[in-house]
């Protein structure tokens, strides 16, 4: 498909062209943190921060989302389905490992049986990705074979010296792209050349982060029960708060809890983001199954790295973004457990 | 007076009243039997004391839409159980000047030290009470919204 | 779920007349939950109950409100009809639809939908009540009586005379109080010494009964059956068994500066003394503040005169340590200061004394023994004007709001005196009404008019001056509407009464409820007059409001009569509704300990079992006994481990979401 | 009895008649009782009453010296002076004519008269 | 610095002085350390320097319920919780050795990133300079800008509690601003103000309870909010005041007993002053009710458990004035 290009200068124009029919969502930095937030003409974008403080899960899989209500009259209960409307909307400035997360999302959300509201959301979202220019030390996409360079989604986008290439991938892509291709030039070879070049020196760049080589060897769905009696959890989780910040701010963890608020007249039955570090996660009558943290840290890594990737093909449940690297409050993070299960400390 | 009368009738405020057994409780009573009106809008919740009364429960009575709640007490130096009023005047000092901060309108919160004798001023105080909440109208800042019908 | 049954009173026109109480049965019935719901024109007649009772059997109700008064007012009745039925009584919740409905608003429409709104609430209680079993405690039987006036020694000989013991504490060196400072006692005009004396000897003799006099209670901890409270003898620096009351002593001292309490300060006695003859116990006693052997060393003349070597010196306050099963409070009564009236001039002239003043110049006992003298000049008096209402009914913040009830009587009785004893005065009495309810009391009144001369004028004193040594009130008299100005000898004044200053801090130590005037509260005004609404506590005389004396004994019998009634029993039960701490979720932070104002919390150590994890915790543990179910501890457990049985968060807050609902 | 008046005192005199226990201490303590027609218990009483035209016509009013000697000793804080006061001010309101202009001022000036007095007055009744 | 501590604490274990040693761990990137626990044979992975940021007093309910005894770093301010902690009985003080460590403020690193600082592969201290290796290059930062907010209104140099401490030699790090200076600032805004700036704040709480978590206050084997029979458990912020009423609850319970840390700002992953809450608190306390600070004092009762016959009433906060 063809490659487009539009000025700096005049991305508000096409932010607004494409907020005309549709929400438009954009790393956008409000009371100092850079969310993905609807676009409007006021909005401070940050398409040059690496990441989202959240990742951009939330708008497929959002924090909290109606499921049913059940309403009281007397002594009588109706059940109302209300689950909250979903609009075509636009995603704009997505980085390319958390384009990768919607894969593994993906994995969970959509596979039998078909979670609906995750599928309308999905159907109609249109994932705009951004290449990244900057990397920080915390960034470990590539141990997961992404290239930050080459970001996938519906339409990937490179910021080249004041210039935003556009390149549409898919057809949800392309439909999008005709609706606001009157505001861009058709990009030439040279464009394709600067592209080509951006993403070289990024690549040189990558290749000099201290975790471009973290080694994954050993999780595997061979090693399971080997990985899963390490006496090492026990130095790994002993400092873990069980706060659930490196959850939140994961874009592949999918757990979510479903909880009914009585508000006095009626039920409201809704969903929400759950973290398998709370003491209550998975609380059943006779309690939790995993009573220690040691258990619940445990789960979470051997998750994301060995049951996931085991169940779907190899894929990891991590993508190396980083997050979880910078917001943990005692800065124990999945690369501190690769490195001591994993690499040369395997076997 | 009747001009506002009429605009303010389609607007009926909750209001919460917590009442120790003791004091404020009988001090309702009182005005009960001595036919001291205030407004239906209040509705009075007993509690052994004022101290019982945790912060938690204030807010709860926010969530779920009241527009005002008021605290009552016997007169400090007077608690049935010695000293519960003083603990719960530091406690409600703290929270109401915490809501205050946080933005909340305080004239939404009220303690008031009414003893069993003083049906009268039970009476005065809901009544006042009752028009500073009707002036301020509704309570937006502090309801949540899955609590509306 | 709970099954519930509802119960909506009429309580005739009282509920009915502003509350639609059909339509209240109609919407409570929907509620989820309640199975029954009935109205009812006195749910607390014999046949209201027995609705109830036959709705608990018929449908296994298994919680019941009522709509209906105040729970202070039938709570009780109901829960007993209830556990008559086989109901736990604290299944029972009452949702108070006159005394916070009815009786206050107006409007029919609004009423009914508050008291829906108030019976929701109730319901939502109910759902979450849980049966409550009342422990039991046993009772110390001896009581003690906190002051030694008419109605402290009352109340402690007839405790005594039902055989158990009873200890009087009286802060000043002799039992007696303000009664022995009467001259007279109206109606009959009985001298006061001669009927209150042998009482006073009697409590002295009665074995049962201790007196701790020149005492003061120190501390008061525990709860009813069972206080334990510390009462400090202060030092007299006479040994009281060895101080035969002879009275060389106080004849010698040399001293003479201090004012006698016991005359109203209108003459001097010694460092060491008696206050007055017939004292009990009859025995000297030494203040400090004027003894010259204590301030200097020096005299130590009362050593050298007694003849029994009960002088002591280096005597020290002593605490006794002592078990109660009941607390009378008998504190009396003080006349007010009038520093603020300058009108009457009181603290200016020295002829103008209070009424209490006057009873101690006219008794024989008293300064001028008998004699009536102008205390400025010591010369005969020849008008003599009586005012009333000296601080009483007063808003203006002066003095106090109430009436104290007997100054129209003695005004009448010293009126009568003074034209009795001497015919050529001529005695005014002003006053603004005449209140005389009381057997024989108006025509002790009439008859101060009518055969004494008694010039009683409808109107107030403005203000008292003097003029060449007399006295000028000048003053309103409203039936002839005229100013009047009197020359006189001496004024009157009947100065309010006040419980006496100590009654607060002693009331404080009991956790027993006082008003604003400082009078002691009762467990209810009407039927529960002689009690204090904290158990264990009862009232005996001015302490819980201004009487005369033959009110302040039969109160005092009535305040023993119900003492007896609690030393008589073996046990007492407990009240349930008290705090109760979830071990698994307490932190043994001891922030609960900190609040309770009973030391009703400790903390063990003890291996829970927390969803299968064993350790060893630190946890709170309260003493059932001991709490009195404030709940000031539930809202400073941070963890929400303490809760309080009756009043649960859960309770609360449901409570809280049905009238937001 | 007159209720407009009556009403339009108690508003102006912040006093409530009703908390009067007709003692007489007031008309016991007034130091102008025997200048004045009516007493300053009977104040209160013609106001509770209504019966304000015979106050307002009665030259009591005006010898009352307003040295609040009722009001600091009356025992039920009732203030008869200030319903006095009220009631002068009606007068006052009513004669429309007896408004002070300043151009009057020079031929009222007496010598003894302090300035102090003349600025009240024309405060007062230039309103 | 590490040196010294390493060096002691060797000393301790050898003379059986205690068997374990509470810490900070060595991190992937020079600033990302983890407390940990050393056995004698562990200790080359113990460090400290400026970004030794969590207070360890919280671990110590845990530590000192073991058998044997913990020597715990702790920094001065950390010492506040542990006194804290103590007076609350939640921490076994025969099992702890408490070796007091200076302080001469912790860094931060987000500030270090706001400084354009991107792909950092090592930091080092320097005097007072901070020197950072990037793949883009090297940088220079003087320490005092990235100092962590909390430590600009540093309680003191002193350690309220400790078996021992040790000395630095180097000058103690003092407060830079006035602590309430934020609090002061939003107590003078209009009422709809504040509202907003909370709103704008409070909105970015993911409930991910990190504040909870770390704060060594909230130290409940079960806080209410996780606990199903508190009728006010929640999982999420699924309403706005949900977002309020969690942190006015958790405000509250920790008032008269927050020590200040600042743990709770540090660790929020959405940047929420969530100390301001705390100290509104304080503040209020030390002006309602004389000026107290918890953890000075192991003997002091708290001022929400005791109280004044003629404190001032709730009215106050009406009767102060302010918008």
């Amino acid at each position: 498909m063809m490659m487009y290009k539009i000025n700096v200068d005049r991305l508000p124009e096409l932010y607004a062209k494409m907020a005309e029919s549709r929400a438009l969502y954009l790393p956008i930095e409000k009371n100092d943190q850079v969310e993905f937030h609807p676009w409007n003409a006021d909005a401070c974008v940050r398409l040059d921060k690496l990441n989202t403080a959240k990742s951009a899960k939330d708008l497929f899989f959002p924090q909290t989302e109606n499921l049913m209500k059940f309403k009281m009259q007397g002594k009588n209960i109706s059940i109302e389905e209300n689950r909250d409307p979903v609009e075509p909307f636009v995603l704009f400035g997505v980085r390319a490992c958390d384009v990768r997360s919607f894969d593994v999302l993906d994995k969970v959300f959509l596979a039998d049986p078909v979670d609906t509201f995750y599928q309308s959301r999905r159907e109609n979202g249109v994932v705009i990705s951004m290449a990244c220019h900057e990397p920080e030390e915390t960034c470990f996409c590539h141990a997961f074979g992404i290239d930050a360079a080459d970001p996938a989604g519906d339409i990937s986008c490179w910021m080249v010296e004041g210039t935003l290439y556009w390149k549409p991938l898919t057809e949800k892509g392309q439909a999008l792209t005709e609706t606001v291709s009157a505001l861009m030039e058709q990009a030439g070879d040279q464009d394709q050349a600067k592209v080509e070049e951006s993403q070289k020196a990024l690549h040189a760049v990558m290749e000099k982060l201290p975790l471009y080589d973290l080694d994954l060897t050993g999780f595997d769905g061979d090693h399971l029960l080997e990985k899963f009696n390490s006496e090492k959890w026990a130095k790994l989780s002993e400092a873990c708060l069980g706060c659930g910040s490196c959850t939140f701010v994961c874009p592949t963890c999918q757990c979510y809890d479903i909880r009914d608020y009585d508000n006095g007249h009626g039920v409201q039955r809704y969903r929400c983001w759950d973290s398998c570090m709370y003491s209550d996660f998975t609380m059943m009558a006779h309690g939790t199954p995993r009573k220690t943290q040691l258990e619940k840290f445990r789960q979470r890594f051997m998750h994301k790295l060995v049951y996931f990737p085991s169940n779907n093909d190899g894929m990891y449940s991590c993508v190396g973004c980083g997050r979880c690297l910078t917001k943990c409050p005692i800065s124990m993070n999945i690369v501190k457990v690769i490195k001591a299960l994993g690499g040369e400390n395997h076997a | 007076m009747s001009l506002n009368e009429e605009t303010k009738k389609e607007y009926k405020p909750l209001i919460v009243a917590f009442c120790c057994n003791w004091c404020s409780y009988a001090g309702a009573d009182l005005a009960g039997s001595s036919r001291l009106t205030y407004p239906t809008d209040v509705k009075i919740i007993r509690v052994p004391c004022s101290c019982r009364v945790n912060p938690l429960f204030v807010l709860r009575a926010f969530q779920r839409g009241a527009d005002g709640v008021i605290i009552a007490g016997c007169h400090p130096g007077d608690c049935h159980y010695t000293s519960g009023n003083y603990f719960a005047r530091r406690r409600m000092t703290l929270l109401f000047s915490m809501l205050d901060y946080l933005g909340i309108e305080r004239e939404r919160t009220r303690v008031e030290w009414i003893s069993a004798a003083e049906g009268v001023k039970f009476s005065t105080t809901m009544n006042e009470f009752a028009k500073t909440i009707h002036e301020l109208g509704e309570n937006k800042k502090l309801r949540d919204l899955r609590c509306e019908e | 779920m709970q099954k519930i049954g509802v119960f909506i009173c009429h309580c005739g026109t009282n509920i009915a007349a502003t509350v639609d109480v059909e339509a209240v049965t109609e919407a409570i019935k929907n509620e989820p939950g309640v199975v029954y719901a009935a109205n009812y024109q006195y749910m607390c007649s014999e046949n209201g109950q027995a609705l109830i009772k036959n709705a608990i059997a018929e449908y296994g109700l298994t919680g019941v409100v009522v709509c209906s008064c105040s729970p202070r007012m039938h709570e009780a009745t109901f829960r007993k009809a209830a556990q008559e039925a086989g109901l736990n009584p604290y299944m029972v919740e009452i949702a108070n639809i006159r005394e916070h409905c009815s009786w206050i608003h107006k409007d029919k429409v609004e009423a009914t939908e508050k008291a829906i709104i108030l019976a929701r609430a109730a319901i939502a209680k109910v759902h979450l009540n849980a049966p409550l079993i009342s422990g039991q405690s046993d009772v110390t039987k001896r009581a003690l009586v906190i002051g030694g006036g008419i109605a402290g020694i009352q109340t402690a000989l007839d405790i005594a005379e039902a055989g158990f013991e009873v200890d009087i504490v009286e802060k000043s060196p002799t039992i007696g109080g303000k009664m022995a400072q009467l001259d007279k006692t109206f109606p009959t005009l009985d001298c006061a010494a001669c009927i209150l004396t042998p009482k006073m000897v009697d409590a002295k003799s009665n074995d049962k009964i201790t007196l701790y006099t020149y005492s003061e209670v120190e501390s008061v901890k525990g709860f009813v059956g069972n206080f334990e409270v510390s009462i400090r003898k202060k030092a007299r620096y006479v040994n009281t068994d060895l101080c035969t009351g002879c009275g060389e002593c106080t004849t010698k001292c040399p001293s003479r500066k201090a004012k006698s309490e016991f005359n109203m300060g209108l003459m001097n006695r010694g460092a060491i003394y008696i206050p007055f003859a017939q004292a009990i116990p009859n025995v000297a006693t030494i203040d400090p503040q004027y003894c010259i052997h204590m301030k200097t060393g020096k005299c130590g003349l009362c050593e050298k005169v007694c003849s029994a070597h009960a002088i002591d010196f280096k005597q020290q306050d002593e605490i006794v340590e002592q078990k109660y099963g009941a607390i009378v409070m008998a504190t009396g009564f003080n006349l007010i200061n009038l520093d603020q009236f300058d009108e009457f001039g009181y603290s200016k002239y020295p002829d103008v004394v209070t009424s209490l003043e006057f009873e101690r110049l006219m008794n024989a006992a008293g300064p001028t023994e008998g004699t009536l003298l102008r205390p400025s000049n010591h010369e005969h008096p020849h008008t003599l004007v009586f005012v009333q209402c000296v601080g009483s009914r007063d808003t203006s913040g002066c003095g106090k709001p109430y009436c104290s009830k007997i100054c129209c009587m003695y005004t009448a009785k010293h009126a009568m005196l003074v034209r009795d004893k001497y015919p050529d005065t001529e005695v005014y009495v002003f006053y603004i009404d005449v209140r005389t309810p009381g057997k024989n009391f108006d025509e002790f009144y009439r008859r101060a008019v009518e055969q004494y001369g008694v010039h009683y004028i409808k109107g107030m004193v403005g203000k008292v001056t003097d003029k060449d040594g007399k006295l000028i009130v000048q003053g309103s008299d409203l039936l002839e509407n005229k100013q009047l100005k009197i020359e006189a000898d001496m004024v009157v004044l009947a100065a309010a009464v006040e419980p006496d200053p100590s009654a607060r801090s002693v009331a404080s130590m009991l956790t027993a409820s006082i008003d604003t005037n400082d009078f002691m509260t009762e467990a209810h005004a009407k039927l529960r007059p002689v009690e204090s609404p904290t158990a264990g506590i009862f009232l005996s005389g001015m302490a819980q409001g201004p009487k005369d004396i033959p009110e302040t004994v039969s109160q005092a019998s009535a305040c023993a009569a119900k003492v007896i009634g609690l030393l008589a029993k073996d046990h007492l039960v407990n009240n349930p509704c008290v705090a109760q701490s979830n071990e698994l979720r307490c932190n043994g932070c001891s922030n609960c300990e900190k609040v309770c104002p009973y030391g009703a919390i400790s903390y063990i150590e003890k291996e829970v079992n927390d969803h299968g994890v064993r350790e060893v915790r630190r946890i709170a543990q309260v003493n059932e006994a001991v709490c009195q179910g404030c709940g000031a501890c539930t809202v400073t457990c941070p963890s929400g481990a303490m809760d309080l049985k009756g009043f649960s968060t859960n309770q609360i807050m449901a409570e809280v979401d049905a009238i937001c609902r | 009895m007159d209720k407009f008046l009556q009403e339009q005192i108690l508003r102006m005199s912040g006093v409530n008649t009703r908390k009067c226990m007709k003692c007489g201490k007031c008309s016991g303590t007034c130091p102008a009782y025997d200048e004045m027609e009516y007493h300053p218990h009977q104040f209160v009483a013609m106001v509770e009453s209504g019966d304000i035209d015979a106050l307002m016509q009665s030259n009591s009013i005006w010898t009352c010296l307003s040295c609040f000697a009722c009001v600091e000793r009356c025992p039920r804080s009732v203030e008869p002076a200030n319903l006095i006061e009220a009631v002068r001010l009606a007068v006052i309101r009513q004669q429309n004519a007896n408004h002070l202009k300043a151009q009057e001022i020079p031929e009222n000036l007496e010598e003894k008269l302090p300035q102090q007095a003349i600025v009240s007055a024309f405060r007062k009744y230039s309103k | 610095m590490t040196e010294l501590i390493k060096a002691k604490v060797s000393e301790l274990l050898a003379n059986q002085t205690a068997d374990r040693v509470l810490g900070w761990k060595k991190g992937e990137f020079f600033y990302d350390e983890t407390p940990a626990v050393f056995q004698a044979e562990e200790l080359d992975d113990l460090v400290y320097d400026g970004f030794s940021a969590p207070n360890l007093s919280k671990y110590l309910i845990k530590e000192s319920k073991k058998e044997g005894k913990v020597i715990a770093l702790l920094k001065p301010c950390d010492t506040y919780s542990f006194n804290q902690l103590i007076m609350e009985h939640r921490i076994n003080r025969d099992n702890v050795y408490v070796v007091g460590v200076p302080c001469r403020g912790n860094l931060d690193i987000n500030k270090i990133r706001e400084k354009g600082i991107k792909g950092i592969q090592s930091i080092k201290e320097q005097g007072d300079e901070l020197i950072i290796e990037t793949i883009y290059g090297t940088k220079t930062l003087p320490r005092e800008e990235v100092i962590l907010d909390r430590c600009l209104c540093c309680k003191g140099s002193q350690h309220m509690v400790a078996d021992e401490v040790i000395e630095s030699g180097e000058p103690a790090w003092e407060a830079k601003a006035d602590r309430f200076e934020m609090v002061t600032k939003l107590e003078n805004m209009t009422s709809d103000e504040r509202f907003a700036f909370w709103r704008g704040e409070l909105s970015k709480c993911i409930r991910c309870n990190a504040c909870r978590n770390v704060c060594p206050a909230c130290s409940c084997l079960q806080c209410v909010f996780d606990d199903p029979a508190s009728k006010v458990q929640a999982k999420s912020n699924a309403d706005d005041f949900e977002e309020n009423m969690f942190h006015i609850i958790r405000a509250f319970h920790v008032a008269g007993r927050c020590t200040d840390c600042g743990e709770c700002s540090r660790v929020c992953p959405q940047g929420i002053p969530l100390h301001l809450l705390n100290r509104k608190f304080i503040k209020d306390i030390d002006t309602f009710y004389g000026e107290y600070q918890a953890g000075a004092d192991i003997e002091a009762k708290g001022p929400l458990t005791e109280f004044n016959k003629d404190d001032v009433e709730p009215s106050i906060v009406k009767e102060r004035g302010g918008k």
